[in-house]
């Protein structure tokens, strides 16, 4: 009996659930003008992802999920990557794609219900929201492909669930990543729930990051509710693949504090217990801790930013309600690059009103 | 006996299955606490445990190939895929084995199960949440594909696809999920599983459908009435093998017929239907077929998808220009 | 210029594209050095380096969604599914994502990949090496559907397929890979993907078909004529979008039509040209429109696959039934 | 940083490639009779495989996929089973399937393109031959369920090849069944090849085993060329799959001496050298010497075997060449249960020779 191959598993964590230090600090952590904008991003997103939800109850949007408790993880990963890098998120990442330059008034728009909230003015390259669980770590090995043929310093990066990692795509994106040794990052937000289907019931693997053994790539545990760490791990994953080094697996381990979206009764199927003990660890208190003990942050600071991100989500609000309704041909006029003559009647009778050709 | 809505005929069928036959196991996503996103299988897990009520992990190509599995064992596996739109990783499955296992292994094995999904659009879902995928099932050999239009059928067919020996795929329509209310027996008697259901009797015209277009047909028959246009509306229901004697009797008497569907026009399978008729039914067609469907494009997102779906008004003035052939 | 087999062809414009545009991608199980089980892409990896021609890991739904992943780039990825039967795991990508990112991006993102893949029976393969699913595609919003049926269609149609700012599904029939040659140019240039091909003219009937049976067809064809029975072949080569102007034309001439498909007949594509006979032809047919089709089971395995093939013997008993209404 | 999981991957041996004994042996490897039934069980199938391939070149079958020097896996697979199991083949496990109680003249049957042969005398619960590679591995995941949920000390067992480990059902598989806990054991054919694209270009996992990590479920790599090895980690796997102790991925190391199939030409694509070097390791060889150097087999029981293996498998041939060819309604009889009126005319118009209904 011979040992032929030996893995470990790491966590990073910098912060404690009290937002205090419990390990030496990166360079980050000393960096006031970069956490005070990271954590003004995370308020932004959690102040938009209330509104959506209000918007949602009173009919102004259709089904919406939300964020809640694992803003860290967008932020970090909108922040983390290169403008030029790609980025291929599922529906609960606002906090990335907003963070990459999608406007809110876009992201209202298609949670409302109209495809052009996808064609975002930026960031252009980016991979639409993929509702499909697990098709966009696909598309992210294709994407990094392209960037690896054609030589350019660009990462393409995925995120998905917990629940997106028992898909097959999961898989297959994460084996041809580590053969192809591609520039991709595939981030999961470990939310411990897929709708009603706790982590436990997902996989007998004790953490989703030695998924990557699997696939012969790296992979690694980092506090999803700690935004340094995120950064951190988000940063060197990036850097490696960006250097042709390879892809990682970062399981990123968070809570969803909200219904699975605004469908969904959670109360159904877990513990209200269960949640507020969780509510605990969640990172944007955790992150105005560290800096209101830093001197960075203060009551007054707290106060403005709130005002602030009101007033930008309700601006944006306005401009979502103010744009006029898609026109129904707008369902054919994107279909192809030029639409082929034998949909052409159908086209025709819907502009005028219904009948087919 | 008491008036319920299609997803609980759902739920009451499957409950009958499993209290009258312990073969019977019920799994997928969100089946078991949550009793399913639209609450088909609520209380079923408390009742029967979670040895057959189960939730899987995410991964719709694993949930056809265990039932498979399950099935050929004997037992008689109902999965449910959460969203049609999910349901294509599951076709390799039903193409290259469920629908082939019988014939393959000349009998020695077989493959009694169900997949049920909930399918259509009209109720505001989000992206990928609103197909109609039902023709390509119906281009598979070795299975059946079955669709309800209200609580009794619901009630009835599920029985029988549970009970069927052969791989049956069942799809729900959404938008009726709770749309209607019907007196609904818990009795165990199921319906036949080849038959077409016929639910308006009228000699002027044949409008055949399924699923939730089924309403849509019926709001148009009475709307044609009221403009002395007599329209017979026929709920397929069972898409897979087809019952084109129904259709075709029918037509032979009305001589016209619109079929109506929600999928995209081109290869939908009111292709097939009109095809037959074109092949059997030339002699006495008064006009062309029709078929009025979903456009040759992706079902929009909410704010568009009512300029998609058929609906009455477009089946009766598609009627109304049939009636000018006679 | 010389004479070159179907396979012979298709790798003709894989090299064309390659050398013309080095956005052109070609991978796929085996497709490298081995160029491809049926030789398709021989040549190619040691001429374009393994970059360009790259051999995958063994999972067709990996390769379709990396080729979408790429096309969004604007690469023009050529991806190849090495049996149709192996087809099914890319459905879910197909339908999903490549049919729709421009449509859900509004235009902001496309897909211009190609889906090659040996299609079709007759060459004794072993089980699941037989299948022609082209329907199912049909049906799929926002992608082409192509099936050549001779080495200058093939050469032509997939120049145009990678040219082709949309996806394309390019469906190869392999009993016609070597089964006849053909002269080709090697001029660069594309037919185009949106028309039927009329082969052979005639005034009694229209036979109407792709891919293999095309050439079962024109041998049926052949045969009639020997019986004073003139018949028009047509070969639709482009399934989706279809060119049904040809097919009416033709038709309106005839009064008569057999459509000729070695899918399971129901719900195969015949079934949506049947329909639109039915809708836009009842005025001019003659006769029932027919369609000569695989039976509706799996195809056997080789020593029973003739007897499921369609046949000029079977196309010719169809034509001379048909013959009798005037 | 805490290291928070931990994995080795072993590799199991007994004897090396001249047939001695590299680490203490097991009692199976000092049991005459077990040893020398498997050293016969292994010659049948070598000698079935090369009357397969002569057969298709003279075209009395269709293509054939030889498991030339993969002999030892099949046998060991279907030697451990007991007769209660499940068996789910790849198309290269004729090994495997004879060694159940597949008859020669089945598995000759199904090759020479007719489905008679997949209805198999015994045993009656196995699955057919798939093709469709990877999904045996979800059947393999459904049937230990329904022996899970009927409580019986049943095992399945499904084999797959190296290339197959790429596939999305292979790990849906292998996840569910580390979160159901099933009774079932997963099988690599590993023969470094899969057709044309080596096991280097398949996964950048260093090996198949550690795949198992990322289900959560054991992993193991052995000698597949050691029916010794193989025999110890299948039925220890087997053991532990029937006393409820969950799942186990087999990776056994061989190679694949022949083609890929009867329609492959490997000269296209690989080095006549590595087949050479891969010869010496094989596993008929290797169990020869050594039960030779035991003194437990000689010259003469080698050439009676030869004569007793070519008889049975000529007896076979004979019995397959003369089964009456199959009624062109056979594709109708068992597609259904009972065939639907729907499709009556369409069996009606075959048997009457072939106008549609
Ligand atoms: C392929 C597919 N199957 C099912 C669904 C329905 N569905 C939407 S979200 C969800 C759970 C996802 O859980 P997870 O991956 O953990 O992400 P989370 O929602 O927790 O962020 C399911 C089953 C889907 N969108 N796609
Ligand atoms: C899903 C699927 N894709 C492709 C094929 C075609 N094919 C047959 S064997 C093979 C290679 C399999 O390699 P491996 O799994 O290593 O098994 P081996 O043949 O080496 O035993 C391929 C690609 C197939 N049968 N099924
Ligand atoms: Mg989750
Ligand atoms: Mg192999």
């Amino acid at each position: 009996m011979t040992v032929v191959a030996h893995f470990d598993v790491e966590l990073i964590r910098y912060l404690d659930a009290a937002g205090h230090p419990c390990a030496e600090l990166p360079p980050l952590g000393h960096d006031r003008e970069r956490l005070t904008a990271l954590y003004r991003s995370m308020v932004l997103t959690r102040t938009f992802d209330a509104k959506a939800i209000a918007m949602q109850r009173t009919g102004r949007l259709g089904t919406y999920a939300s964020a809640l408790g694992q803003e860290a993880i967008g932020v970090a990963v909108g922040s983390a990557m290169r403008a030029e890098d790609v980025l291929l998120p599922s529906y609960r990442e606002a906090a990335a794609q907003l963070t990459r330059g999608v406007k809110m008034e876009e992201l209202l728009l298609y949670w409302g219900g109209d495809e052009r909230g996808m064609n975002f003015a930026g960031p252009r390259e980016d991979f639409p929201i993929c509702v499909p669980i697990g098709t966009q770590f696909t598309h992210a090995a294709g994407v990094a492909t392209a960037f690896k043929l054609r030589r350019q310093p660009r990462v393409a990066v995925a995120v998905g669930g917990d629940g997106a990692t028992s898909q097959g795509d999961f898989y297959g994106a994460l084996n041809l990543a580590g053969v192809w040794r591609l520039p991709v990052v595939f981030v999961i937000n470990n939310n411990q729930w897929a709708i009603s289907v706790p982590r436990r019931l997902q996989t007998g693997a004790e953490t989703i990051a030695q998924k990557a053994i699997a696939a012969g790539i790296r992979g690694v545990q980092v506090d999803g509710n700690d935004v340094i760490a995120l950064i951190e791990v988000l940063g060197e994953a990036l850097a490696r693949a960006r250097r042709g080094e390879g892809a990682t697996l970062v399981e990123a381990l968070t809570y969803r504090l909200s219904d699975h979206t605004t469908a969904d009764d959670a109360s159904r199927y877990r513990d209200a217990d269960e949640v507020e003990a969780r509510r605990q660890e969640e990172p944007v208190v955790r992150l105005r801790r560290y800096l209101h003990g830093r001197g960075w942050w203060s009551a007054e600071d707290e106060e403005a930013l709130k005002t602030e991100c009101s007033a930008a989500v309700e601006a944006a609000v306005a401009r979502y309600e103010a744009l006029p309704p898609p026109a129904p041909t707008d369902m054919f006029d994107h279909l192809y690059a030029t639409l082929p003559a034998a949909y052409r009647a159908q086209r025709a009778a819907l502009a005028a009103g219904g009948r087919h050709g | 006996m008491a008036e319920i809505t299609l997803v609980e005929a759902v739920n009451l069928a499957l409950a009958r299955a499993m209290a009258e036959d312990e073969n019977v196991v019920v799994f997928g996503e969100d089946v078991g606490v949550n009793g399913g996103v639209f609450r088909a299988t609520v209380g079923l897990q408390a009742r029967f445990g979670a040895e057959r009520v189960l939730d899987t992990p995410l991964n719709e190509a694993m949930i056809a190939g265990i039932a498979i599995g399950m099935a050929a064992q004997g037992l008689r596996p109902v999965a449910e895929i959460q969203f049609t739109g999910f349901i294509y990783p599951t076709i390799d499955q039903i193409i290259n084995h469920a629908g082939r296992l019988r014939n393959r292994t000349r009998g020695r094995l077989s493959c009694p199960m169900v997949l049920r999904s909930p399918m259509g659009g009209g109720i505001h879902a989000p992206e990928h949440h609103s197909e109609s995928p039902e023709a390509l099932f119906t281009h598979m050999p070795g299975i059946r594909v079955v669709i309800p239009s209200s609580p009794a059928r619901a009630y009835g067919l599920l029985l029988a696809a549970i009970r069927d020996p052969d791989p049956v795929i069942f799809l729900e329509p959404t938008r009726l999920y709770r749309a209607l209310k019907e007196e609904v027996e818990d009795s165990g008697e199921a319906l036949p599983l080849d038959v077409c259901y016929p639910l308006r009797e009228g000699h002027d015209v044949t409008l055949v459908s399924w699923g939730a277009m089924v309403r849509d047909a019926l709001a148009a028959a009475d709307e044609l009435a009221g403009q002395g246009i007599a329209a017979e509306v026929i709920d397929v229901a069972t898409l897979k093998p087809l019952d084109m004697g129904t259709i075709l009797a029918s037509v032979e008497k009305t001589g016209r017929c619109v079929i109506v569907h929600e999928a995209p026009l081109t290869s939908g399978f009111g292709a097939e239907i009109a095809a037959q008729l074109a092949e059997q039914g030339l002699l006495f067609l008064l006009a062309p077929v029709r078929r009025v469907a979903g456009y040759d494009t992706v079902i929009p997102l909410a704010r568009l998808e009512h300029a998609y779906l058929p609906n009455a008004a477009r089946i009766v003035a598609e009627v109304r220009s049939l009636m000018e052939y006679a």
